[in-house]
């Protein structure tokens, strides 16, 4: 019998389908040496002078190197720095620790230091750090391992701005040589290099050889397998084929309990989940500050604990709570009862003579969490009067609308809290942040006393104008902290030891990738 | 030239040729008539005989103003035959297949009207006019609120009649008009014609592949074979022995 | 000659509908609120690093100058680069090709192994029999159930008890064939689902159509058995149809099953264009919805060629 | 109607039931003591069903019954409204090109062919992208999705009709093509549209509910089975009733669209099989 | 002489979403080794539904509902399976209206051809049993498709294919309808020449008087469901005595004179839905009486043919043929 085209598929199918029953024992997945990092997302570009998001930082923070970095309580620490000393209030030497090289073998040296400092600061790189920096009137090498920088004015943010990762050491030679384009590759002195990289599939790094320390427990390779969907990802912890993983979703915890070799570690962060307020559209109802007061009064911070967060977060503040400091504890926004927060703004509301503004939160489609807090407080603010509806675009038509062209009444996303108070309320200054230019009114007090508690060191001046501004910036309810974004760090206790700060102000999630240890 | 008294034919075909395809790769194309000449004259049945694909279907719609000549003229009652349009209820047909002769959603009564319609009739008038033409046709007025489902297929070709002739037209094509139906019914709808023919004077081309029933109705018939015509005389001498000899093959079949 | 003559236009006309699709695709991208620029500097994007970024990708440039200018790298092989790795477009394809096209492979195969047989079966099981309800149920049941909703309840059942099969990833067959096997059979079977009832349903159709066939009753009338039947007449006659439809399917499995790719995080062409899309990466989703036009096109091109080969009056100009 | 039912199978009638029931409960949905679909915190997150809640709760405490209810109306009267009028544009588009022939059959035609190429998921995808998620883009995404299965059925229906007996004595009428189109093709051309119409109504609600799925079609707290669907499949594992009960309702709604479909069609064109005996 | 079919009051009904429909209403028939039968009537009479019944081809909606049918002695309708497909294979022949219907469009004909003939038949016998049926180039027309054939020729293919296996019985319905009138005599001469050669019988079913009186040598005339009149063709059709086979040749062009006027037949065919209990012609009989109205009319000789009517040979009968 000649066989026919479907017959022919059709055998095939069944062969397919016998190799399925008949299946050799499962392989193991991954090579021992190895550990795998699921990773939520891809890199959304190579340059890290100029990436503006997690994902990617996540990824630079295992190949490249900071001056300085944080600990736990956010204190710095040396980095690619070995020492540093502040000589004035606006002049600082940098040691560059001996043995530090880049994954080529060529050591790190001052002209590194300042030509990736250089990079960001020029505007042709457009780094959106340039800012954070302060200005560099000056930066020399007196010799290879000594960089001296020397600022036009003190700047208290400015070390905490080098222990970024956008602040990342460069190898400057062979960017100038051409033999590394950074905005197509990663080198850096940092703990791993790139091996193989297959875009939104898998990354495979392996040690840097002439990495400084020398003492690491993490095996040779770290492979990360990109996996966005937060089910799929928790499939493949449970079934081995990753180590560890990240969630911003709380119920993580719920959803793996049932799993004995799973272990999920909250990671306290200085980040916290915010909603920025069009007070400059002339389109917006809350161009009028006492509708933008009366939202955020309405707002529901505790309810968006419990109903988003089932309670495993806490309400946080425009000086983040993470960093321990009391400022914005006393403004009418936190400290009074709800009822009285709500008939306020009702108040509020009528004074204005809007009674019944319609209003559109804008979230990405990014995250679920997103959606969830944007549904919890369209409930509250309803009950203050306000008509809510929710849309959430996906993430580039997001920044484009909010940051790009201001067409938005409530924008939601997080705030990136870094390492010192004064870092993050700086975006306050729309002078100074730029991205929300589009949204924030310009306070000139503010602003100046925003410049002036820059250059004040830690300590109990710094905190009255810290609540002094924290006054000033729920008072103008232009930009909202609503609660602290805890990251969760999931992995399999029997197949790796993990070191994970509990606290973190950078997104440094895997700070101490190299104390990882495989179990296998 | 022509003596006025003798009325102008209502279809009158010069050296008419039909060619199809040719488009894309323009190769020549397929020459459905070839370079027809025919007249015919108010009150006269022209019958037309011929194997499929010879063109008599295309020589139909020629006459019908349906088909692009592409080159040759023809004159309608003595005048260029214009657009469509302008011949509103001046002609009509009568086709194959009884099941799509009627609009199946349209009760016979509007179809039979529509014409009329067209011609912009008021209603009123209308209506009157459709009861007497189904009369006319052998049908009592209880037809006009029917659907074509429910009739048998002689009865769909009366109401097709009908709907044809119900403009009084000058000129009317039957196209395989009565070869669906079965004997007993071909000779009513047949003598129908026949009877409507000598009320009305209309003029009539009757296409068809069956020698038998064109003889019984036509004046004249021309045999058509391979687009052109191999024979064309009166009826009578298709009850004798036609000339051509595919004629004669085509009278063996009633023998 | 016959079958040149019959392809030559259809050839013309895929080539205007390519130059169609790549225009509007082109077009439909640039209407999108939101640029690459946003997605690489997230919020911190500066009227200057727009210009920085659209200077490096050229999209400064007049939108005609930009297309012809695509349209010409085009022709010369050149998909153009992404703007997230700067790795060339043509190679990333080529590299998750074979990914997608393993697994549009697997679910035709179910397809064709579930739907072909059932479909028969439908198709000339009398009415009331239990085969043919069987088969019926089975038709509407694969055309309701969409593929997400099936792969989720995939997902659900071999997460928790981890059965052999595994959820999501991809892993290469050449490495480790039996993990690739682990990995694509539950996203192959989730997209086949549609496909068999598709081709069950087709093929029920057909059969059924070409079982009222006067060349049916003569085989029956010479005395052919009802297996022969089926083999010699009506699998030949009622193929027309199948391949449609299956071409179509596969067209559509291959321009992307996207859904599912994302479902199952699959780094197919689908899941590729879904992210390029996502990241405005201009270049990989025109390439991607170009590839995905041309793919389709050409597999309809195939089936056209296969009609011709099964059916001898197709381009004879007479039906 | 009755003679039709009469002479459909007991799966079509099933279908149909089943088609209308959902129908009637997505209508006086709101009208029934299910609790309110929008109340976050009526209950506590992700209980597992009970009586109080008969589906559970989604991950904001809200009672899922009345929400998956909610969704069946959304997702059917979305689809709905996009089909129809992809329906009216594909049936005029494809008279058109039928009747006329020549240019205009060409333009539309080719112009089919182009949205045909486009695999559906892609360009739903880039037109949600270019009109920014919402229900307005999800109709346009499946307007252009079943847009060319309504011209090429119109077409070719128009192409068969239009040598009929009826057309051709219409236009020696002298009647217009308009009038033609009107009056002649388009009361037969209805039954084919119909049975295309339940065809792509449920290709409608497919799409529907996969640009839901990606985040791209209504925006919550709107609920559409879709978008139900994506929400509770970030807890799949943990509370699976969520993508269990929306996943279940959704596809029985496709089916009773598509049984009802094939009820039409068999109605409308009898396939009889033939024993091969 | 043996009979190679005799049928008895066999009743055949199509169950439609309208009803039943009665398509044989008791047909009394037997046909004789070699001869030429010719089943006569208009569509809806039965005759095709008595033809395929034959071989049991009827679709699946029709069954049988009383009677008996027996070809070659074995009883059609109670027969096993494989036996029901060997009696086919090797006793009937049947040629069908549309021969591009009846032939596969996607098979070359020479494959179709060795299907009928067995597998052991070689391209000579092919192309030998091509020439029989009278196709000038068998090579050439064995590996066309029928859609490169002429009516005519694929016709003759069908023809060729029906006496594959020297049949016993050779059934051709409407043989020549879907043929241009040209070839129409040619076809049926060649069929006629192949049963004559076999010494089959053959049955002919057809609406066409003028072609079954020059190749029939019986005519079986059908109306309702019935056979009203059957007996040799120069009997039946030279001297009718039933009313509705007069009104038949009456109404049938091409016998008439120049400028004569056909008789029709007023009225339609009935459509029966039970069993007819009165003579199923009589509302459009010309000569009808009470009694057609009330009893239904059994087989009768008169004149040399068994006729089904009650006034057949009757006085008033005469009279009306008179005139």
């Amino acid at each position: 019998m000649k066989m026919t085209r479907q017959q022919g598929i059709l055998g095939l199918a069944f062969a397919a389908g016998l190799g399925m029953l008949t299946g050799l024992p499962g392989a193991a997945y991954a090579a021992d040496d190895t550990i795998v990092w699921g990773k939520p997302g891809e890199i959304t570009g190579f340059d890290a002078h100029v990436a503006g998001t997690v994902a990617s930082w996540q990824m630079y923070q295992m190949v490249y190197e900071t001056l300085l970095t944080t600990d736990d309580s956010m204190a710095l620490q040396p980095g690619l720095a070995e020492s540093w000393e502040q000589t004035s209030p606006t002049s600082y030497v940098f040691k560059i620790r001996p043995g530090a090289a880049f994954s080529n073998g060529r050591a790190v040296v001052a002209a590194d230091v300042i030509g990736s400092l250089m990079r960001i600061k020029n505007p042709e790189t457009a780094s959106y750090w340039t800012a954070q920096l302060g200005t560099i009137a000056k930066i020399e090498a007196p010799d290879d391992h000594t960089v001296t920088v020397e600022l036009e004015a003190p700047h208290t943010a400015f070390l905490a701005a080098l222990a970024h990762v956008t602040a990342a050491i460069m190898p400057i030679k062979e960017l100038e040589e051409g033999s590394f384009d950074p905005t197509s590759q990663l080198m850096g002195s940092g703990p791993f290099m790139v091996a193989n990289h297959k875009q939104d599939e898998s990354w495979s790094l392996t040690k840097n050889p002439h990495y400084w320390r020398k003492d690491a427990t993490a095996p040779e390779t770290l492979s990360a397998l990109i996996i966005p969907d937060d089910s799929a990802r928790m499939a493949a912890l449970r079934d081995g084929r990753i180590d560890f993983t990240t969630f911003s979703n709380p119920d993580v915890a719920l959803m793996l309990a049932r799993d004995s070799n799973i272990e999920v570690l909250p990671q306290q962060t200085t980040n916290y989940y915010r909603m920025d307020v069009n007070a400059k559209s002339e389109t917006s109802a809350f161009h009028d500050i006492r509708v933008r007061q009366a939202f955020n009064l309405a707002l529901d911070r505790d309810a968006i604990n419990d109903l988003v967060f089932a309670g495993s977060t806490t309400v946080d503040y425009p000086v983040p709570a993470a960093f321990g400091k009391d400022a914005c504890h006393n403004t009418s926004t936190y400290a009074l009862s709800r009822e009285d927060r709500l008939s306020k703004a009702k108040d509020l509301l009528a004074e204005a003579g809007k009674p019944a503004p319609e209003i559109t939160i804008m979230a990405t489609s990014a995250d679920p969490v997103y959606g969830r807090i944007a549904q919890v407080a369209q409930q509250s603010i309803t009950e203050a009067g306000f008509k809510v509806d929710i849309v959430q675009p996906p993430v580039a038509e997001y920044l484009d609308k909010v940051f790009t062209k201001g067409e938005f009444d409530v924008s939601l996303s997080w705030l990136a809290g870094y390492t010192d108070p004064s870092m993050v309320i700086a975006w306050w200054n729309p002078n100074f942040a730029i991205w929300n230019q589009s949204f924030q009114e310009d306070v000139p007090a503010l602003d100046t006393a925003l410049e002036e508690v820059k250059s004040l060191p830690d300590g109990e001046i710094r905190d009255t104008k810290l609540v002094e501004i924290c006054d000033m910036i729920d008072d103008g309810a232009n930009l909202l902290a609503l609660v602290s974004r805890t990251d969760y760090i999931a992995y399999r206790s029997d197949t790796i030891e993990v070191k994970v700060a509990k606290r973190s102000g950078s997104s440094n999630t895997f700070q101490f990738i190299y104390d990882f240890k495989s179990l296998d | 030239m022509r003596d006025s008294a003798i009325p102008a034919p209502v279809v009158d075909l010069d050296r008419v040729v039909v060619t199809y395809g040719g488009g894309l790769f323009g190769r020549g194309g397929f020459q459905a008539v070839k370079a027809i000449s025919l007249q015919i004259a108010p009150g006269q049945t022209v019958g037309l005989v011929g194997e499929s694909g010879s063109g008599k279907t295309t020589l139909g719609r020629v006459c019908l103003g349906l088909q692009p000549l592409s080159s040759g003229t023809m004159r309608f009652c003595g005048e260029a035959f214009g657009a469509l349009r302008q011949r509103r209820g001046q002609l009509s047909v009568v086709l194959q297949h009884p099941e799509w002769a009627l609009n199946p959603r349209l009760r016979c009564g509007r179809s039979v009207e529509e014409p009329l319609v067209i011609l912009g009739m008021p209603a009123k008038e209308r209506r009157g006019r459709v009861a007497a033409m189904l009369e006319n046709v052998g049908l009592d007025a209880g037809f006009a609120e029917r659907f074509p489902g429910q009739l048998s297929g002689g009865q769909r070709q009366r109401v097709a009649i009908a709907r044809a002739l119900i403009t009084e037209p000058r000129f009317i094509v039957f196209d395989e008009a009565v070869s669906a139906l079965d004997v007993s019914v071909q000779a009513q709808v047949l003598n129908l014609i026949r009877e409507l023919q000598d009320r009305h004077g209309f003029g009539a081309l009757f296409i068809s592949h069956d020698l038998a029933a064109t003889r019984y109705i036509s004046h004249r018939i021309a045999v058509m074979y391979q687009g052109e015509f191999v024979e064309v005389a009166e009826a009578a001498r298709f009850y004798g022995t036609p000339e051509h000899p595919y004629s004669r093959k085509l009278m063996a079949t009633i023998e | 000659m016959r079958i040149l003559l019959y392809f030559l236009p259809k050839l013309i006309f895929a080539s205007i509908t390519m130059l169609g699709v790549s225009a509007l695709v082109f077009l439909a991208l640039r209407m999108i609120p939101g640029g690459y620029a946003d997605v690489l500097l997230g919020p911190f994007v500066t009227p200057e690093a727009r210009e920085a970024i659209a200077v490096r990708y050229g999209l400064d440039q007049p939108l005609l100058v930009q297309y012809l200018n695509w349209l010409g790298a085009l022709f010369q092989g050149d998909m153009g680069v992404s703007m997230v790795t700067r790795a060339p477009v043509l190679d990333e394809f080529l590299r998750r090709a074979p990914v997608t096209l393993e697994l549009a492979l697997l679910a035709l195969a179910f397809a064709l192994a579930g739907g072909l047989p059932l479909g028969i079966l439908a198709g000339i099981a009398p009415p009331g029999h239990r085969g043919g309800i069987l088969a019926r149920l089975v038709g509407a049941l694969g055309a309701s159930v969409p593929d997400f909703v099936l792969g989720s309840l995939l997902i659900f059942v071999f997460s928790v008890w981890s059965l052999w099969l595994r959820v999501g990833g991809y892993v290469s067959p050449i490495e480790d064939p039996v993990g690739n096997l682990r990995t694509m059979l539950l996203p192959a079977l989730t997209l086949s689902l549609f496909g068999i009832a598709l081709v069950l349903r087709t093929t029920r159709d057909a059969v059924l159509r070409v079982m009222t066939e006067g060349y049916i009753t003569t085989a029956l009338a010479r005395g052919e058995r009802p297996f022969d039947i089926i083999r010699l007449h009506v699998l030949r006659n009622s193929a027309i149809p199948i391949i449609t439809v299956v071409t179509t399917y596969f067209g559509f499995l291959l321009g992307g099953a996207v859904v599912v790719e994302v479902l199952f995080s699959i780094p197919g062409i689908g899941f590729f264009i879904f992210s390029g899309l996502e990241n405005r990466d201009y270049a990989i989703v025109q390439a991607g919805v170009l590839i995905a036009a041309a793919v389709f096109i050409s597999i309809n091109m195939l089936a056209d060629l296969a009609y011709a080969l099964i059916d001898p009056r197709v381009g004879s100009g007479r039906h | 109607m009755f003679s039709i039912f009469g002479r459909i199978d007991r799966l079509s009638r099933f279908g149909f039931g089943l088609l209308v029931f959902l129908i009637l409960l997505g209508l006086i949905g709101p009208y029934l003591p299910l609790g309110d679909p929008m109340r976050i915190g009526a209950g506590p997150r992700l209980s597992s069903p009970s009586w109080l809640f008969p589906f559970g709760t989604d991950e904001l405490g809200r009672s899922f019954l009345p929400r998956v209810v909610d969704g069946i109306r959304a997702t059917f009267l979305l689809s709905a409204v996009a089909v129809i009028i992809t329906a009216i544009i594909g049936t005029l588009l494809g008279m058109v090109a039928g009747f006329f022939g020549g240019v205009a059959d060409q333009v539309v035609a080719r112009g089919a062919d182009i949205l045909f190429s486009f695999p559906a998921i892609l360009a739903g995808l880039l037109i949600a992208a270019v009109m920014g998620p919402g229900q307005i883009s999800a109709i346009a995404v499946i307007s252009v999705a079943t847009l060319p299965l309504f011209i090429r059925v119109v077409r070719s229906v128009t192409l068969g009709l239009a040598s009929r007996g009826f057309i051709v004595a219409a236009q020696v009428a002298g009647a217009s093509p308009w009038r033609v189109m009107i009056v002649h093709i388009l009361p037969n051309i209805i039954g084919a549209v119909i049975v295309q119409l339940t065809y792509a109504l449920s290709i409608g609600m497919i799409i529907e509910s996969a640009l839901s799925f990606l985040g791209l079609g209504g925006q919550a707290p709107y609920a559409s089975l879709g978008s139900l669907l994506r929400q509770g499949s970030a807890y799949l594992t943990f509370a699976p009733w969520l993508v269990l009960s929306s996943g279940a309702v959704l596809s029985a709604a496709i089916m009773a669209v598509n049984l009802t479909g094939d009820a039409v069609r068999d109605a409308l064109e009898p396939l009889k099989g033939r024993s091969l005996t | 002489m043996n009979n190679i079919v005799s049928c008895e009051d066999l009743v055949i009904t199509y169950q439609s979403s309208n009803g039943p429909v009665r398509a044989l209403d008791g047909v009394d028939l037997t046909i004789a080794e070699g001869e030429t039968l010719a089943i006569v009537g208009e569509s809806g009479s039965g005759k095709s539904t008595l033809g395929m019944a034959m071989g049991r081809l009827l679709p699946s909606e029709a069954g049988r509902e009383a009677g008996r049918l027996e070809v070659d002695g074995m009883p059609v309708f109670d027969m096993a399976r494989d036996d029901l497909r060997r009696l086919r294979r090797d006793t009937l022949g049947f040629v069908f209206q549309n021969p591009m219907v009846a032939l596969d469009p996607t098979m070359r004909i020479g494959r179709q051809m060795q299907r009928a003939m067995g597998r052991r038949a070689r391209a000579e016998d092919i192309h030998a049993l091509l020439e029989r049926g009278e196709l000038d180039d068998p090579e050439r027309v064995a590996n066309s498709f029928p859609h490169q054939l002429s009516g005519g020729m694929a016709q003759r293919v069908v023809v060729a294919m029906a006496i594959a296996r020297s049949p016993r019985l050779l059934i051709a319905d409407e043989p020549t309808a879907s043929l241009d009138a040209s070839i129409q005599d040619k076809v049926i001469g060649t069929l006629c020449r192949l049963r004559k050669e076999s010494g089959a019988s053959l049955v002919i079913l057809s609406h066409d008087v003028h072609m079954i009186a020059r190749h029939a040598d019986r005519v079986a005339v059908m109306y309702g469901g019935r056979i009203v009149e059957q007996g040799t063709t120069a009997r039946v059709l030279g001297a009718p005595v039933h009313p509705y086979t007069r009104a038949l040749l009456k109404a049938a062009a091409g016998h008439e004179k120049p400028g004569e006027w056909l008789t029709p037949i007023p009225g339609t065919p009935p459509l029966l839905t039970g069993r007819c209990a009165a003579c199923s012609f009589e509302p459009r009989c010309s000569v009808s009486r009470d009694i057609c109205r009330s009893s239904r009319p059994k087989p009768r000789t008169v004149e040399e043919r068994e006729v089904l009517c009650l006034l057949a040979g009757s006085e008033a009968e005469r009279k009306e043929v008179a005139q």
